[in-house]
């Protein structure tokens, strides 16, 4: 059943009216500045909306509703306890500008969540407010250049990142004025030391890594990357998206990171909304803690006196060196909330086992997977949290894409993996399972992929023609892209 | 295992297949020598239940004061539909469209969110979202320098009376590429930019200028005098407005001859929760000429292979995940919860709902402003029309009446004492629909007797 | 896709443990009385939980996805704010026995939907604690029977319904100890006066109506009826079921009822949850007052020190007559907050508007469809609130029966009208679209109807079959009862 | 005109189309000395954001105290998960699923209760709710009247440490078809139905004999020994028990030689919210030799025209629209949802979940009892093992202490100087799961200070 737009459903003179305020007096706006002409909003009742969103809701897959490996964004299950607390009425009312003798509750939390982070990553300090993860990279590449400023070492403004980074790295220099130098990796997805070797210089600013890599495999030498990279004066960017795998085994910081952001709409579960919101809160090493973006949590025990700590806001003000302010106000503070109710629950051990479950899940499904007659793309190598397959060998011999498999798998109740990304390796599908997902669901996925093989050697057509039985078939993005049709006229009908 | 379904016999099965010995041995990869063994500065797990407890305590430490604070974030009524539609598993717990055929219901509500907010701005197109007010702004700006090909000074007018948190993330998020902001004065009198010190740009080459409606003050700006300035000079002209105020306003697409070149604003008073600073979504349109250029998601309605209509993300080479260190910005994950609020807000109100909350909020302002300024010492900092919020000067300075009407339950609006200290001991204030007869009462009768008390002291 | 139930999903050792509290002392029950084999409760993590509850959720219609045109049910839309004023925390969790002091607000909730119940029937007292209207029903009935009792006339054992009553009608009067007595309707739908007149005597406990009767027709001659039920020494009981169609428009206690119930389910818009909660408040004349079920809310100003009011509880010592307690506490109070918040949203003009709108679209409705050729059972009258088709003719000329068009217009996206209620019409469709549907969407149901009535004539197999696109086709009703399988055993698989 | 969508030009078509001049003149067949022509004692319509400031004051005027009131409702903490599911549209916005093939949710979700809630009381069959535990009885106990073919007496067996509201539910309900009911005293050590009393019987014709497990007091009965009495007497057994005990406790299914006939009781302690009273859910289980006796509805699995798997009502011969005056019961709307909520709920605690639950809820109970008797003039008033709450003796009038109690915040309990005169000034008191050690404790300092308070005064 299609479900027409908003705007078709919509009347002259009808209205959610229970939704008005009363009638008021005309407002005073000055003659020049008065709209004339309302906007294009729709006219619908109360139920209109409920049903319209309701049933849009259900062309929906989601974790909710569906398995969903999408790799590269730990769809794992997201608590609904995080949601109830973060929308008690006294957090979602509270103004961001309420003096924090009003908020102690609150800040006690960002606090914790705070001193949380820097546990599990092993960093010195941590910033909450950016807001997504390449929001938290462009923090930490700025954190980077204002150390090289703070230290007169002006012309670094190269940040290396290795092939098959993910596209807000190299973007991320850009938007920071830096120059994005990309370094080879190895057969085995390692980073190539010798091009590493090549690449570092006076003008390196710095190198972004994330590690377990996008190809889903440990960096191994990850001690050899961090020597020959600060060797050369540069300093070492964590791009935590792929904190899950190594959470409570393996920290950034023992690393030799020296500022890592963090996906906590990934690692830590709060919902993707569609396409977010996220929180990409900062963490740095000792020498980076100066330039913190603000604001930051800071707490005051007033040991003398004997009462309780008091929170408060570390602003420019404290915090001279600062790179400054990245958001309106203090971050994503609800996602935070929710963040900071999913850790709780977890506690120290139920991290670690975050860790444990999502490898033990990715490399089962890689085991199975291969097992089926699918190629890995780095057979000898475990995985990380996820991992690769290749589809190159099936493109050749049965004439079907990466893309088809994804559509089929629609068909059969399963999100898609993440198709074509990383770049470097050619029809891949990128599989994260994570940790909330049962061995149940793994097998079931699997079967579906057995079937989906079956089908591409003996009826490839059913995996060129999927999805068919989903709310729309395959559709045109070339159209898409070519005849703009952006917004909907009245006119349309 | 709180989330983390296996069971032993799953685990022995599951190991069994990979051939490993056990999970730990799956990490064999990592250098031992960076391995922890334990988090122990974590606190151990709590339920579920003790997790609740702990967070209704801070909530009730936190209480529920009467807020007068706008300044950028607005307590407007949140119909109880929008957020039991947004919180359902479907929009909760999706991620990005990438797979279109599974996420009509997600790409259907964006492209009428890109109507709405298109057709409420005035414009012509309109992102899936940027992370909020002052992100927008700043990839605003960015944007006017790519697009604005006559200019080559990368050289942005900004007005002083823009909001200052806004300011300062244009400067940490465009300096590093070198971007120089220039800052135009306000009137003392009015609060509004002043025409003379924009003058004095004339001839001058500029990028772009700046223009917020309402501006911080609250105050209504020339729009279109300022819109012409900047397009004689060949720069364009980015409008940071709030989006309850256009359903009484001109909308930014008409201002000056032309109209202006980019829209962007806080999206937050459309249906989200103001919940101490965010989520919150970012909201920018532009117009088509300039769609390569715009940031951010933007979905397209098509056809699939039977003909049938459809919508999936289009023009994408705009972005990271394509174009990489060319991308028109690094943004990736964006605002699409909070976004889709806005669409169902705006949806239940509609235009004539968005004009009496508009109204109402324009009125209770005038009501409390009135209110106030009949206290002793109180006075209206700015003369002239303002939207719902207004800047009044105190005789005592601000912190302390703000911190003794917290006592009171009353949060009394925004000390601007650090901001604009040549306004003095001055207080931006506001009110919105949600603010009754009553509350604008008892915040007087609070102000009256704590200024008193502090004269008397 | 198929969903399984959900202890398929189970497996040993599994479980959703942020739910479990931590690991206690072992309880101290005495040997004989401990449990020694778990109950079959599925062990299952969170997200199999909210996974498999969310799908099978897609599998319903309802209101917020699909017109739902129930006849009798009031399917109207429920708005959000009624749930979300019930679900503050400080109601939601009250207990029903707290103290009335620290249950001031909801009381005063209570207090006030009981007036506005009394002004919107014209009853002089209510009680609210009957919990779906059938229970309203006992009350009134047991009421009446008190009634007559206190009067000293113990032989009134006799319950006169309309032939076209409620189930629940006739049932009552057993559950009360009466004889349920049927009299007959005439062929405009209205009681046959002369059949009543006959039914009448010493024996008549009351006579129960529901005004507009389940014929969906309003009872012209409600007056003579009153006088006759009245002189004979009977009392009036008025099901409410239908009290959305005269809302503001006429009122029970003008039409001389002694007692009704209200379905604050229907009328006032209360979810109807998939089979319940309801509410089915009582109201009476005036000398049935001090029969009504406890507890009842009191008012109790204290005027000499202009304090406010106070509200408190009325039990059995305030009312020595009560019938008693119906409930184990004071009923569905979640139930009547939402009443109430629906009710102080629509207020004077916006409760007169219900009826007026329900009984627009229902004629508009009925008018289309006998435009296409179908039959309403009562031609000649005006539609209430609801209406009655009767598909006899095209049972006879085309073999189809009520029910293949109920279960053809679930294909077509419609939830079915009633069917095969009131028996009294064969073949019957009760239809109530209810004033919250849009004429749009009444007019896609005339549409989906016009395509039943063509392929009832060209293709009625179509109709036989339906349903071709639910997740189940027709299921085997006769197996279900003779094979009774009503749990499912571990050994099922 | 809130929740109608009717426009101007809609009435218009509307009306032509029926051929009516007015919306007035569709009531034309009404008598006009009947009709209304205003509501003016209902108050005009307010906004929702009235309504919410209306019902967020008057929660906000209620509070939250610290509640240890249990007696037949019980504070257990609700998995945040449960009433997200609930509340979805597609549940809460259905009605009864009468069109089987669109409300497979609905009912396959029944089936699933119908499955746990045998198992946990040990029976054979469910049904999908009843009203409340009280009229749950009540259902049980006409029941049992028509199941027991050997009995002609319609005599009832009633403990009087039954909940004393169910004991008038029952009374109420089933005395207009002459039921008689026969109370058994409990034993004054003990608390236990005194089998001394029930020994009086021996020899007698009943109907039922009812039992509660944990009774009224906390009290766990000697059930086999009162079930094989009855058993024994040809007297059906009617178990009236709390389902989150039944984790820890022989489910009725195996009470004495045979096991009971029919168990009843409250489902609010599975997932629904205390709500002062309401909603909540009645449930009935027993074994299938009385299935056609039994009231509600019931679901069953069978298989569609293809053979796949479906639900669907069954056994509908039983119910008030097929069998009419003749049916089991009069109940048509029951309160699906909230059963839906006590499936959810059984669903996410598991067996274990629900032990742990029972057991931490005995345990804070016994740590309450010994805080409370730690204060001077508190003293238990039974001896032996209890569930979650307990009857305490106070050495002052209970009213004023729990009224002193109450403006400290808590809730210290039910008074039973009403329901139970002869215990003198007792209470009844409750802790589950949610009280902490420093709940108890905070209770224990009150009662010793309000107590102290007392004898001082
Ligand atoms: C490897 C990697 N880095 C960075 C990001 C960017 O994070 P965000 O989408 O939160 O901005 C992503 C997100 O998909 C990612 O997968
Ligand atoms: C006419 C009529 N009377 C009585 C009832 C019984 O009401 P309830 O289901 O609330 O018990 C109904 C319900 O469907 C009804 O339609």
């Amino acid at each position: 059943m299609r479900e027409p737009l908003i705007f078709q459903l919509s009347r002259p003179g009808r209205g959610a009216r229970a939704q008005w305020p009363p009638t008021v007096s005309a407002p005073a706006v000055p003659e020049g500045l008065r709209r004339t002409q309302r906007p294009l909003l729709p006219e619908v009742s109360e139920l209109d909306v409920v049903r319209h969103y309701t049933r849009l809701s259900q062309l929906n897959y989601s974790i909710d509703t569906h398995f969903y490996p999408l790799g590269s964004c730990t769809m794992k299950y997201n608590p609904r306890a995080c949601n109830a607390a973060a929308m008690l009425p006294e957090f979602a009312g509270r103004h961001p500008l309420s003096s924090p003798a009003s908020g102690q509750g609150f800040l006690a939390c960002l606090y914790e969540l705070q001193e949380m982070l820097m546990s599990v990553t092993g960093m010195r300090g941590v910033a909450l407010s950016p807001l997504a993860g390449a929001h938290g990279e462009f923090a930490g590449v700025a954190m980077i250049r204002a150390y090289h400023r703070s230290r007169s070492d002006m012309q670094r403004n190269e940040i290396i990142v290795p092939q098959a980074a993910h596209g807000t790295n190299p973007a991320t220099a850009s938007m920071c004025g830096c120059i994005a130098r990309e370094v080879a990796v190895g057969p085995d997805g390692d980073v190539d030391l010798a091009a590493l070797s090549a690449a570092v210089g006076a003008k390196t600013a710095g190198i972004m890594l994330t590690n377990p890599s996008t190809l889903g495999v440990f960096e191994r030498r990850i001690e050899e990357v961090a020597r020959i990279v600060h060797q050369a004066g540069g300093l070492l960017y964590y791009d935590g998206a792929n904190l899950n795998a190594i959470l409570g085994k393996v920290r950034p910081g023992d690393m030799a990171f020296d500022a890592i952001h963090m996906n906590l709409h990934k690692t830590f579960s709060t919902p993707h909304g569609g396409g977010g919101p996220g929180a990409g809160a900062v963490g740095v090493a000792a020498r980076l803690t100066p330039f913190l973006p603000v604001p930051i949590v800071a707490r005051e025990s007033s040991a003398e006196n004997g009462t309780a700590a008091s929170y408060r806001w570390l602003t420019e003000r404290d915090l001279p060196q600062s790179i400054g302010r990245l958001t309106s106000f203090a971050g994503n503070a609800g996602v935070l909330l929710r963040a900071y109710v999913y850790m709780r629950m977890l506690g120290r051990e139920g991290m670690q086992r975050v860790g444990e479950y999502a490898t033990l899940n990715a490399n089962y499904l890689a085991a199975r997977l291969t097992q089926l007659g699918y190629d890995a793309a780095y057979p000898q190598r475990r995985a990380s949290h996820e991992f690769i397959l290749t589809l190159k060998r099936q493109a050749h011999e049965c004439g079907i894409t990466a893309m088809d498999v994804a559509k089929r798998l629609l068909d059969l109740g399963f999100h898609a993996p993440t198709t074509y990304f990383p770049l470097l390796i050619s029809e891949c599908l990128l599989i994260e399972p994570t940790e909330t997902e049962s061995k149940q669901t793994l097998d079931a996925f699997v079967a579906a992929m057995a079937q989906v093989l079956r089908e591409a050697q003996q009826e490839p057509e059913q995996l060129r023609r999927a999805p068919h039985s989903l709310p729309v078939r395959r559709l045109d993005d070339v159209r898409a892209a070519r005849e703009l049709d952006l917004t909907y006229k009245s006119t349309d009908g | 295992m709180p989330f983390i379904p296996h069971t032993e016999q799953d685990v022995r099965e599951m190991l069994a297949a990979i051939g490993a010995p056990s999970i730990e041995a799956l990490f064999d990869e990592i250098p031992s020598g960076l391995r922890v063994a334990a988090l122990p500065d974590v606190p151990p797990g709590l339920s579920e239940l003790e997790v609740m407890q702990l967070m209704a305590a801070r909530a009730r430490q936190d209480g529920r004061p009467l807020s007068f604070i706008g300044a950028g974030a607005y307590e407007h009524h949140i119909p109880a539909a929008v957020w039991s539609i947004v919180t359902r598993g479907e929009f909760y717990s999706a991620y990005t469209p990438y797979q279109a055929e599974a996420s009509q219901g997600t790409l259907q509500s964006i492209y009428e969110y890109q109507t709405m907010m298109a057709s409420l701005t005035g414009m012509e197109v309109c992102n899936a979202s940027l992370y909020d007010g002052a992100t927008a702004l700043a990839e605003a700006v960015l944007m006017a320098v790519r697009a604005n090909r006559r200019s080559t000074a990368a050289r942005i007018l900004m007005p002083r009376n823009l909001h200052p948190h806004y300011r300062a993330v244009a400067l940490a998020s465009a300096s590093n590429q070198g971007l120089q902001f220039e800052q135009l004065p306000y009137e003392r009198g009015t609060g509004q930019t002043s025409l003379e010190a924009l003058s004095r740009f004339t001839g001058q080459d500029f990028s772009a200028l700046v223009i917020a409606q309402p501006n911080f003050f609250g105050v209504l700006e020339d729009v279109d005098a300022l819109t012409d300035f900047a397009h004689a000079h060949g720069a364009l002209v980015i409008a940071a407005v709030n989006p309850i105020a256009l359903a009484l306003l001109k909308p930014p697409g008409q201002w000056g001859a032309k109209g202006v070149n980019i829209v962007v604003g806080e999206g937050q008073p459309l249906g989200c929760p103001l919940s101490s600073g965010g989520p919150y979504f970012g909201f920018m349109t532009t117009r088509l000429e300039h769609v390569r250029q715009m940031p951010g998601r933007i979905v397209g309605r098509t056809v699939d292979v039977d003909g049938r209509p459809g919508f999936t993300l289009t023009l994408q080479a705009r972005e990271q995940h394509i174009r990489r260190a060319k991308a028109t910005s690094n943004i990736c994950t964006n605002q699409g919860l909070l976004m889709l609020a806005g669409t169902v807000y705006l949806a239940l109100l509609g235009a004539e709902g968005l004009e009496r909350v508009a109204s109402l909020s324009m009125q209770r302002t005038a009501e409390l402003s009135r209110a106030l300024t009949a206290v002793a010492g109180v006075k209206r900092v700015f003369a002239g029309a303002c939207f719902h919020e207004v800047v009044l000067s105190l005789d005592r300075p601000v912190a302390p009446v703000l911190q003794a009407l917290g006592a009171r339950g009353i949060e009394g609006g925004l000390d601007l004492s650090d901001y604009y200290p040549e306004l003095g001991p001055a207080l931006l204030t506001c009110a919105t629909e949600t603010k009754s007869a009553a509350d604008i009462d008892s915040y007087a009768h609070a102000l009256s007797e704590v200024l008193r008390a502090a004269r008397a002291a």
